[in-house]
């Protein structure tokens, strides 16, 4: 059974902004030979062809600097491929984003909360309303008695996690998560992996996640796509066999550690290449 | 109290002993008072005609406040348009430059015919000579925005309006700040110049007027004190531009932590 | 005419009294004393007029608010009216302030120099730049043998050196230097030939055209004011003085009797004071071509305001 | 080329325009010569003595050269030594604002006998007039450094020096050219304004002088002609700063990376 | 076999600075009473007493925003114990500590190749001699195509891998690693893990490190602390009983797997108080 937190509550509470309300369904995204190359000449991207239906879960995995982070910024929308397209199955900018940047990036002068309040600001929410869904989604993460303090008096796991309250705050059809585990303890990730599938359950959004955890992929995802080193190629496109409702105990199955060791093993191919 | 010690100790203390090595110098070497007189026959001076500084710290402390209120204003206003766009930055910043070079004496006329002599002049004058660092530390600020930041305001549709309020400006604040620091004391320099040619109507003259007159009649002493009052009101802005910047950036900025 | 109506008393204001402004180039100084006198004693309401004395900087632009019409009156010197009618400014001359100009040169005694050719011979000498009389000085004794720096004012640098010598108001630097011991020798540019009237009291021609009595009734009361300052400058110093705090009393009084011989001649006890000629001011026009300064002498003002 | 274009069109069309629009208004509304010539007649002024300009703006380019040159080395020195000690800062910063607010007329005499009239002492008044925004800048600079590269090289017991020379100054450069750009500007205005009360009004008279000139004998056109020489170089060295800021931080700063 | 890659061979290459060249062998560490508290008034770390052996190589635990970071900047000297005191076996200012952030923290206006011979620099050794080392330690994260790159033309995980490289340059007695694995890809990771394990054996120095990755805790350290949630205080103290010669093949062990529970029991019994 899936957890359902505080989050999960104030995400459904309703009242959000039009623009984003429509929006709980997800959002498929088609990218047709979408190349990026840098302006100093670096292919980071190289002739990408990826079908992801909307609603899908799907975890990217790869070396470090294949290219992930540039393929996510690309979907976003943050950065434009030299080549290619990428074209959603509706208007994306009917649908609402929301992405977890590698690293926090957290506004130094507003306090915790106000951070996390920032998407339901700009999106005209009023301020009683975004104070209480953001709190909502502090508390999610853990980090309720923290609301009132600044960026830089957090540990690092900790401003992660309000990045990451930041992007669970709106109702995103489409979820751009690049690492927003890595730099959280072994007990505050799990929790976090089972409020996230539970979410995702719940509102159908699409959820695109960045991981270097294997075990992480396998549990949370339904779809695992390995890249190889730079520039990223697929090197693996790889459905998970594992059933839809997922709890801890599943991580020492054999199915689940057969699936681990697939993955490893399209990693290795992926360097070797 | 310690606190406030700690912060006052010392700038008195270096004052202090300014002061003491000027008199002692003075004294030592014999310097002509019509020169530079020494702190103690300032203080005389100062002493002696309390009103003419006052009013004069007046005048010219009312001018330099309005120029550099618009200064802000219009300085911030100014930096934000041009940072809408590179293209618009490359037509229009350069030529901010000439607020700058321009010699306030030579648009004297301009400025009087237009304004009316007095204050208003005066105040135009102060804003002239003040405005540039404030339009270009602004710009340097609004520039340097964590991009990752503009990205995330980008992909929430923030408006040009939200992303400017909520992101630019506040990440500006720093340098906005030091723009207003060396805007403080121009604005008192724009002040005095500007009264030096536009600056008497009726009435309480400024310190201009009084630097000026003092300076024909060789009146070294009031002179200096002239001079060290529009100091002290250069001090004073500086001073209300700190206390702003430290309560603005206090929480959150390293320029402020470790004090 | 307008002051008929002479019922109103000193410094008292009646509906009937014309509100003008009269714009000067300086602060608060004995130089406008006369202004002031007759402000203060009444001569101006006496003519039906309420006179507005707007003290100046060193670079209110008066000739322009003149001919703007920012300001009914104000004062300028002669040459600089010359340029400004040439350049399309029409104002007109109306009261002459000093006959002789006080525009002069000074040295320090020590250095025995007999004329300001003596003294551009050698050392420093400050003028401020483009001034026509610089430039006439130029012209008469040459610049090359004397390091020639601008005026910056003061007389600081004056005492500082004994080979300096720098320009000066009668009234002004040489009391100011004197004051600090030192021994300054003045010499009066009007003695070598250039000598353009001062503090000219000028009006723009419209108004002169539109508001005869109006102007006439101005420049009479000017004179009634500088008649009492120079009898007694004490009033309208004292009045001076709280305006222009900067500048004491006993400097006041010294610079007005400096000036007294410059505005009072044996042309002003004949015509009465502030009076003008035709002669002068053609002489001076040609001078400014000569100097290069203005490319043809202006017709000279046709329409001066003598005296009746 | 097409780079080149990009970044030449703008501020030509700016200035194509504005001039168009001055030259169309002044006639128009028929502005009387002497308060605001149209740009046609400041331009025929300049033609008419292209040596007056040229070697006002030799003589007043140099001094602010000078001028500007020591602003730079002594504005970022003084940042530096304020900038070891908060005590020191508190002691010493808020008098430097002093230099921004002391009228150059008021220390002409002292300028002239200190350093002698001509080059020395109008680059003198550049020098002061200029230096405050470069200390100001360069301080706020040095006090934003990442507070962990601090530590990290606290932690390989770097010398102050290494500090300074690797880490501070390096961080602060953003900082320090937007306080340049500022001195630019004001380095050519010292110089005017220095040369008003200390220039050598024979020989090659500065703009200052010529300013000054053409002021006194009402040559509106000439006059004008003279601050747009000034501007000139305002905008010359104003780009120089420019140029020497993009390429330090084309590679790595937020502010230049976008172009 | 532990690996030995170039990394180790400029390392062992002498020639360093002096300072430097006696730092052969580890420090040791003793915190007694150790405590901070921030000026928010918040207890980070609440009267630690802690005893590290010179040449040990520990992996501290815990929950996000228990102290990790702050103990280990107290025990590097950038931050001072509100109460306690903290002793080095010799002097800490002759032996050389290096420490790898929770962020990458480069010089963004240094190219890849400068910021990793920053220390060498500092300790005034020659320019060719810091290139060549600087060079080899980037060979040995997998860096030296990046060499000549900025810093902000890097992934997240390449710029932390720059961090590490700028640590391991020198020769430091004392290591002190907040989450440099963190967001490494598995190969990496793993090719790291052995790389680092091979320097400490034959150098010695003491290695304190903060992980997430209860597996990379188990292969990596000798010795491992758990800390409760904040304010930090142990809540085990385990020494691992493992080999000293560690493969890959050890982590499916029982041996190992049992470790592994170990350290998560203790875990979430420090998340529970
Ligand atoms: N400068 C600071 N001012 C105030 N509080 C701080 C400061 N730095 C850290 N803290 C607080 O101290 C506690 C411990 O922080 P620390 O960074 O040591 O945690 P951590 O164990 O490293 O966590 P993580 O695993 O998330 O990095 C946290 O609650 C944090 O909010
Ligand atoms: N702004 C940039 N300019 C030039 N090259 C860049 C830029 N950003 C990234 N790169 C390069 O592009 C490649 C892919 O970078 P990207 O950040 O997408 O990697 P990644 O897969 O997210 O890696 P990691 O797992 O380490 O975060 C890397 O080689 C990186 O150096
Ligand atoms: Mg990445
Ligand atoms: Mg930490």
């Amino acid at each position: 059974m899936p957890r359902s937190g505080p989050l999960d509550a104030a995400l459904s509470a309703g009242g959000l902004h039009s623009r984003l309300s429509d929006a709980a369904s997800g959002v498929g995204v088609t990218l047709r030979g979408v190349r990026r190359i840098y302006p100093t000449g670096l292919e980071a991207v190289a002739s990408l062809d990826l079908t992801i239906e909307a609603g899908a879960f799907v975890a990217f995995l790869g070396p470090s600097g294949c290219g992930k982070s540039t393929l996510l910024r690309l979907i976003a929308g943050l950065d434009q491929p030299t080549d290619g397209s990428i074209t959603f199955s509706r208007a994306a900018s009917g649908a609402s984003v929301a992405f977890v940047f590698q690293d926090p990036h957290l506004m130094p002068w507003r306090r915790v909360l106000e951070n996390a309040a920032l998407p339901l600001e700009l999106a005209g929410v009023g301020e009683r309303d975004r104070k209480d869904r953001a709190m909502a989604a502090l508390e999610e993460v853990g980090l309720a008695d923290a609301a009132v303090r600044y960026p830089r008096e957090l540990s690092g796991g900790m401003r992660m996690r309000v990045s990451l309250a930041r992007a669970l705050v709106t109702r995103p059809a489409l979820l751009l998560l690049d690492e927003p585990f890595a730099a959280l303890d072994e007990l505050t990730r799990r929790m976090l992996d089972d409020q996230l599938r539970a979410l995702w359950q719940k509102l159908g959004m699409t959820v695109l996640f960045v991981t270097h955890t294997l075990s992480e992929a396998s549990y949370l995802a339904e779809r695992a796509i390995v890249f190889s080193k730079s520039p990223a190629r697929v090197v693996a496109d790889h459905t998970l066999a594992l059933p839809r409702e997922r709890e801890h105990a599943l991580r020492s199955t054999p199915a689940f550690l057969a699936e681990e060791q697939t993955l490893y093993e399209a990693l290795v191919r992926g360097e070797a290449t | 109290m310690g606190a406030f010690l700690e912060r006052a100790l010392p700038p008195t203390l270096a004052l202090g002993g300014f002061l003491a090595i000027w008199e002692v110098l003075t004294r030592a070497l014999d310097v002509p008072a019509y020169l530079v007189p020494p702190p103690s026959a300032v203080l005389a001076a100062a002493l002696q005609e309390p009103s003419t500084l006052l009013v004069g710290a007046m005048t010219t402390g009312r001018a330099a406040l309005v120029g550099f209120a618009f200064s802000c204003a219009f300085g911030i206003l100014a930096a934000i348009t041009l940072a809408t766009s590179r293209r618009l930055e490359r037509a229009f910043y350069p030529y901010t430059v000439f607020l700058q070079t321009v010699p306030i004496v030579a648009i004297a006329p301009l400025l009087v015919l237009w304004f009316g002599p007095g204050l208003r002049a005066v105040a135009v004058s102060a804003f002239i000579v003040s405005v540039f660092p404030i339009i270009a530390n602004t710009l340097a600020g609004l520039r340097s925005v964590d991009p990752a930041l503009r990205d995330l305001f980008r992909l929430y549709g923030a408006s040009r309006l939200a992303t400017l309020v909520k992101l630019e400006l506040p990440s500006a604040i720093p340098e906005i700040v030091t723009g207003l620091r060396v805007a403080a004391g121009l604005s008192v320099i724009g002040t005095i110049v500007g009264e030096f040619v536009a600056g008497f109507a009726e009435g309480a003259p400024g310190l201009g007027i009084v630097v000026l007159t003092s300076y024909r009649q060789l009146r070294t002493d009031v002179l200096f004190a002239a001079v060290l009052t529009a100091a002290g009101l250069g001090f004073t802005l500086f001073a209300l531009v700190n206390a702003v910047g430290r309560l603005l950036l206090r929480r959150w900025h390293a320029s402020e932590l470790s004090r | 005419a307008c002051n008929k109506s002479s019922t109103s008393t000193a410094g008292t204001k009646t509906d009937t009294q014309v509100k003008v402004k009269l714009q000067l180039n300086w602060v608060p100084e004995p130089e406008f004393g006369g202004f002031y006198a007759a402000r203060e004693s009444g001569a101006y309401a006496k003519n039906g007029l309420d006179v507005a004395i707007m003290g100046g900087g060193a670079g209110v632009p008066v000739l322009q608010m003149v001919a703007g019409g920012q300001t009914d009156f104000g004062v300028a010197g002669a040459d600089e009216i010359i340029m400004a009618r040439l350049r399309g400014a029409d104002v007109v001359p109306l009261f002459a302030v000093y006959q002789t100009s006080p525009q002069c040169l000074m040295a320090h005694a020590s250095r025995n120099a007999q004329g300001i050719g003596d003294l551009l011979s050698s050392g420093t000498v400050a003028l401020e730049p483009g001034l026509p009389y610089a430039t006439y000085l130029k012209k008469k004794f040459g610049f090359d043998k004397a390091t020639i720096v601008p005026y910056d004012g003061g007389v600081a640098r004056f005492l500082a050196d004994k080979e300096f010598a720098q320009q000066c108001f009668v009234t002004s630097e040489p009391v100011a230097a004197a004051q600090k011991g030192g021994d300054p020798k003045v010499f009066l540019v009007a003695d070598e030939g250039y000598n353009p009237y001062l503090v000219v009291v000028i009006t723009r021609r419209q108004l002169l055209r539109e508001q005869p009595e109006q102007v006439k009734a101005f420049v009479r009361a000017t004179r009634d004011g500088w008649k009492s300052y120079l009898e007694d400058p004490a009033a309208a110093n004292a009045v001076m003085g709280k305006l222009n705090t900067s500048m004491s009393a006993e400097t006041f009084a010294a610079a007005a009797a400096k000036q007294k011989p410059l505005i009072e001649n044996a042309e002003t006890t004949k015509k009465g004071l502030g009076s003008m000629t035709r002669t002068r001011w053609e002489k001076l026009g040609q001078q400014l071509v000569e100097l290069g300064i203005v490319p043809n002498a202006p017709p000279a003002p046709d329409d001066v305001v003598t005296a009746d």
